[in-house]
């Protein structure tokens, strides 16, 4: 090494340009101030029933049920979803097959079939009992038809289906832990569960949460399913109204705008929570 | 109030004195949801609002979609279902009809398409929609029946899962004509964003339409056919047909499965 | 000297068809140091993770204070414990990685206060006093609310040993504890553990660092191949190898 | 350390019992037969109604519909969702806000509006037309019904919801990958490119498969809502048979045992994906 | 000597409102070996990564070969170049990380043929042919098609070393790379760069091996708090360290 040379002469350094980018700002400007007026012009939209409906009633009633609906069905296939994927895991063969069957059977067939079925067992069933052989064979006995009301069933179906699905994007998620991570656990003298509980999944959780974020996106428009079972969600109730006035468009525009509110608010909940379990996981320079 | 009628329902109906009927309030003018978006109003709910009067029971209606209707007569989840439910021999196999007028359909075509006309040669050639599973597809067949055999082409024929998405086809010029419930003319009309003309055909034909029960429940069919009976007898029925301009479709002498008992003709392309 | 507190022998370990312990004979008395030395893949992790049972052994008796870890003992007769049973035995043995496997997602005080309350049922308040005093004993006071990435190797070490510490073993298994670390930061954790020496803990240590093995090693074993080739005091080992085997080694990693 | 002691006695080893398996293996038989037998001599189930239509060409043709959407759908998906992700954590602010700004339309509108949008262009635009201002004005033009076909439309409205959420799951995939890897790519001179076509996404995709198999499981389904644009997928040619013959709880009951069937397929193909995207990464011992 | 291939000059690197380089100069010459030490911290990675410009300096020279990796010379002022054409300029640098960073979907002869194939454009034939005699001199003819999982650290550290020299680079950047290795194993890789530098390798170390630093190392620089603070032959800062930290931090080193 030779000795410290001079300092260094005053380079000037001019920082790099991108003339590219100016030119897409201004080619995305024009097409969308093309495309917003052209929106806002164009008479098919119908702004005035827009601005009649956004905020009636039956809008918000159902988009109340929309809110509800996703949020149990959600929490339901999020809790079970974790159950079931842990099951799958399992060293226990029966156990694991258990829960093989339910991902294939609740992944495998349509949810509007689900609902169906659940909200017609009564044909199958009609009445139910439960009891003890011999001593009180009909402890509990009634009408499956008073026991699934639209509600039970609506949130069995989508709950339940929503499950298999979470318990695959849960399992992808543990396994994407270090195995370094059960080790240590089980080296303290953790049981299985209590690891995976206070150590593996909560570190899954990273891996769990944008797929989860997409599942409740999803979850916020496939609600609209339960009108087969006479309940009314957003969409279904901007159905309902054009169904009678004809005003299709509009209609469907005043459910894409609640739509959209909502999906922005979820997505800002989502990066939150991505921030809160990347704690402790700081990224190594790209 | 007819204590003699009342005695024909099914004891548990009689009970409770509520009858659940399902249907799928979307179709104008058999049923849709007033501004309110509770109250279904229509000709079949004076109907059945009539009937339950003369029967003693008050009426629940519950609007679904069309996917759970049956399943849920055939659960007993709802006795009954009524939705302008056309009566066929096919049908006849999974549910009893009690059959209570009769129901036609239309041609609906843009104003601005003048060569279009009641002759179906007019029709040869064009592209043409209809709900999916409906009776309207049959007709739309017969056309291109006689299309052909006069060695003109047949129609394009595209299925909709429902009647706004029919129309809306029509509206952005993706087909030419559409069929459709000869019923809901003037609803169509009132809220066509562009105007719109009908056409009748000689292809179309006349069906029966009715409520619809569990095979296995003949006592409460026998019930509310001699409801329907009842409130035809005092001139009710004759109101409500001509509140909602449907007097054409009136069906004086109705009956069970009236499909299979008394056939109606259909034309021959 | 008649108290051995793990006593192995003919263990015997299988993957598949690879016997990779193949007669392991082994024993450890209380109070002791014993350090396992070897080359690499010769069945030293595999050993160590046979003692508390995170590897099930195919052949021969392996026990701690007595006790049949995987097992329990009726007459002749050796009952396998299921998973959870075995996690309770687990208790008395504190472990300590190569690559420290701190829990990512909680601080340096979590870590330790972790097992302590879900595994032993202590006290939240009672776990955190314990925690301090071992993170301060093992000079971390001033980072106890530290996520394990923003500390350095050889402090994420020695937190990993509070962490085992805290379930107040009888006995701690090390497996190159030092060896994911800068030259700088072994020393720190050597001091660490020879301080639990000086304190009369049992602890089997797996090492590579010559220079700890000699000062702190009661006894030395080397390892080859799944078997225990030579063991012996520090000076002996180290001075007058018996075994070819073991000096070749040797003369390898002392040289480096 | 002791000198070796003689050779251990000889203890007889009894393997771990599971008595409560065999009685959870029994429960478990004893109700799958009581459901089977239910299921088979139930007569609600109309199982000859089943075997009529189970291979009928309106349900085949259905199938087929279902098989070459979900497939069509799911590769526009998943090539756009790769290059919305890379493009959302690209360091250029454009192109990293307008693939957000896709996501946020395209995750959060339902997918039945994109469809009819799509579908019904024309009622908003009835004809285009491309051209060079003021030299040819009209060098393309026509009718906006003529470009979008039913199936155009339906690709389009499944591809780009599609690629929305795909685009999500590739995201969390891409930041799963340690950045070293990154790194060293970089080191050797790779464009970031090049990095994340040859590097960073092969390596991704151990984290890309399991959501995008629910993904691929879920289109599946999501297909029959090209109903609203006169398509006749699996779901909707059962549909609309039952719509006419009342046979509506056999007929779904053919649409599920197909369902079942592809999912079963689909399920094995995503195994054997993820087992060659484990590909050098062995999992350390649990 | 009059042929300086690296030359840096009062570089500065700021991450936020840290100044983790506060002014480094540092020479080497065609052809000579350097090495960096310096404790944990001090800014020796961070200076390395700026040599090749993954990390962009925020004040200060820095040329290799004469040329501003991350600028294009215009008189006197200095255009800023995009990511891509900084790309291209790294070519003639090999990069050997601590980690090794192999890609972990790849084989070894995978690893080594990927970049002279998708950046250099090299046939696919010529790129393994050229692969296979790399692997040959690091040892490793017998593993070409093992994945990295499936090898031990020395000879992953290997098949890095052989990565980088397939782009035929000018100058090797050494972070640590044997400081993630078992003892043993260290070895084997300071063989293939001992070899590199007797070929004439113009190489900059980042080391911990005293060892090595002495018997290869043309300079050693002692880094500290993000400064040169000392630096000369071997046997000098060795045996005579001027600066009251070089001492200290050597004492350190050398004790353990
Ligand atoms: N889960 C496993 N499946 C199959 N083989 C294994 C497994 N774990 C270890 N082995 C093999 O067992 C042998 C002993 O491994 P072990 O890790 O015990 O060696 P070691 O002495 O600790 O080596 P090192 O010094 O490298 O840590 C090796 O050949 C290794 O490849
Ligand atoms: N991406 C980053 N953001 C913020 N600070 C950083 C970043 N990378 C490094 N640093 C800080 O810069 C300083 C120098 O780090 P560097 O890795 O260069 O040290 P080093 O000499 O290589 O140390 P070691 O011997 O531990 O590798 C450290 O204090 C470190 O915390
Ligand atoms: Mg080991
Ligand atoms: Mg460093």
């Amino acid at each position: 090494m030779r000795p410290v040379p001079a300092p260094a002469p005053d380079f000037v350094v001019v920082p790099a340009r991108h003339p590219g980018r100016w030119v897409v700002i201004a080619v995305i400007a024009v097409i969308a101030a093309v495309v917003l007026r052209s929106v806002i012009i164009n008479p098919n939209f119908q702004w005035t029933v827009v601005g009649h409906y956004i905020f009636a009633d039956i809008i918000l009633m159902g988009l109340l049920t929309t809110l509800w609906l996703t949020a149990i069905a959600m929490l339901l296939g999020v809790v079970l979803g974790v159950i079931v994927a842990v099951m799958r895991i399992s060293d226990n063969p029966i156990i694991s097959s258990a829960a093989q069957f339910f991902l294939w059977f609740f992944r495998g067939t349509p949810v509007l079939v689900q609902l169906i079925f659940w909200y017609n067992l009564a044909a199958l069933y009609p009445n139910y009992a439960i009891g003890i052989p011999f001593l009180a064979p009909h402890l509990l006995h009634g009408s499956v038809n008073d026991l699934i009301t639209p509600y039970t069933a609506a949130i069995l179906g989508l709950g339940l289906n929503e499950a298999a699905y979470m318990a695959e994007i849960v399992r992808a998620g543990i396994m994407s832990v270090d195995g370094g991570q059960a080790e240590a656990a089980r080296a303290l003298g953790m049981k299985r569960i209590t690891a995976m509980r206070r150590i593996i999944l909560p570190q899954a959780m990273r891996f769990i949460v944008p797929p989860t974020g997409n599942e409740t996106i999803g979850m916020l428009k496939t609600t609209s399913i339960v009108s087969v079972i006479a309940l009314s969600d957003l969409l279904y109730s901007a159905q309902t109204i054009y169904s009678r006035t004809f005003q299709t468009i509009p209609l469907l525009l005043v459910a894409c705008i609640w739509y959209l509110g909502v999906t922005s608010l979820l997505s800002t909940v989502q990066s939150r929570i991505e921030h809160r379990f990347s704690r402790g996981h700081i990224r190594r320079s790209r | 109030q007819d204590s003699k009628l009342n005695a024909m329902l099914p004891d548990d109906v009689r009970k409770a004195g509520v009858l659940t009927i399902a249907t799928d309030a979307h179709y104008p003018p058999c049923e849709s949801f007033a501004d309110d978006n509770k109250t279904m109003i229509g000709y079949e709910p004076d109907m059945w609002n009539a009937i339950g009067a003369k029967l003693g029971v008050k009426i629940h209606a519950v609007s679904t979609d069309f996917d759970g209707l049956i399943p849920g007569v055939q659960s007993g989840r709802y006795p009954m279902a009524m939705e302008c439910i056309s009566d066929s021999a096919e049908r006849e196999k999974q549910v009893t009809f009690i059959d209570n007028s009769y129901g036609t359909s239309a041609i609906y075509a843009l104003a601005s398409n003048t060569t279009i006309s009641d002759d179906t040669a007019t029709l040869c050639g064009l592209k043409t929609a209809a709900q999916a599973g409906t009776d309207f597809n049959d007709v739309l067949t017969a056309i291109t029946t006689r299309c052909k055999k006069s060695g003109k082409p047949g129609l394009t024929i595209y299925n909709y899962p429902s009647a706004d998405a029919v129309l809306l086809a029509l509206y952005s010029g993706r087909v030419d004509f559409v069929m459709s419930d000869a019923a809901a003319a003037a609803d169509i009309q009132k809220h066509a964003p562009k105007p719109i003309k009908i056409y009748t055909n000689d292809l179309i034909p006349k069906l029966y339409t009715g409520m619809v029960v569990r095979p296995d429940q003949k006592q409460l069919a026998e019930a509310t056919l001699a409801g329907l009976k009842a409130i035809q007898a005092d001139g009710t029925y004759d109101k409500i047909m001509e509140k909602w301009d449907l007097k054409l479709l009136e069906l004086p002498n109705p009956m069970i499965n009236q499909a299979t008992v008394q056939p109606l003709p259909t034309p021959v392309p | 000297m008649s108290n051995p507190l793990v006593e192995a022998r003919q263990v015997i370990k299988r993957y598949g068809n690879v016997e990779v312990l193949r007669g392991v004979d082994f024993t450890v008395q209380q109070g002791e140091v014993a350090c396992l030395i070897g080359p690499s893949g010769s069945g030293k992790s595999t050993f160590l993770r046979c003692i508390n049972h995170l590897e099930k052994i195919d052949g021969g008796t392996l026990t701690v204070g007595g006790d049949f870890i995987g097992y329990r003992q009726q007459g002749n007769k050796l009952h396998e414990l299921r998973e959870n049973e075995i996690a309770a035995k687990r208790e008395k043995i504190g472990m300590v990685f190569q690559r420290f496997n701190l829990f990512a997602h909680k601080t340096a005080l979590e870590n330790v206060i972790e097992a302590p309350i879900v595994v032993k049922g202590e006290k939240r308040q009672e776990a955190m006093e314990h925690a301090r005093s071992l993170l301060a004993r093992v000079g971390l006071s001033h980072r106890v609310d530290a996520y394990p990435a923003e500390l350095s190797g050889g402090q994420q070490q020695r937190v990993a040993i509070a962490r085992a510490l805290a379930m107040r073993p009888e006995l701690m298994l090390f497996d190159e504890p030092t060896s994911a670390l800068d030259p700088e930061l072994v020393g720190e954790v050597l001091d660490v553990m020879r301080d639990l020496a000086r304190d009369g803990m049992t602890m089997i240590v797996v090492t590579h660092e010559m220079g700890f093995a000699r000062e702190v090693g009661k006894t030395i074993a080397f390892m080859d191949e799944g078997v225990v080739v030579e063991h012996g005091t520090p000076e002996r080992l180290f001075t007058a190898p018996r075994h070819p085997r073991t000096r070749a080694f040797l003369s390898k990693v002392l040289k480096a």
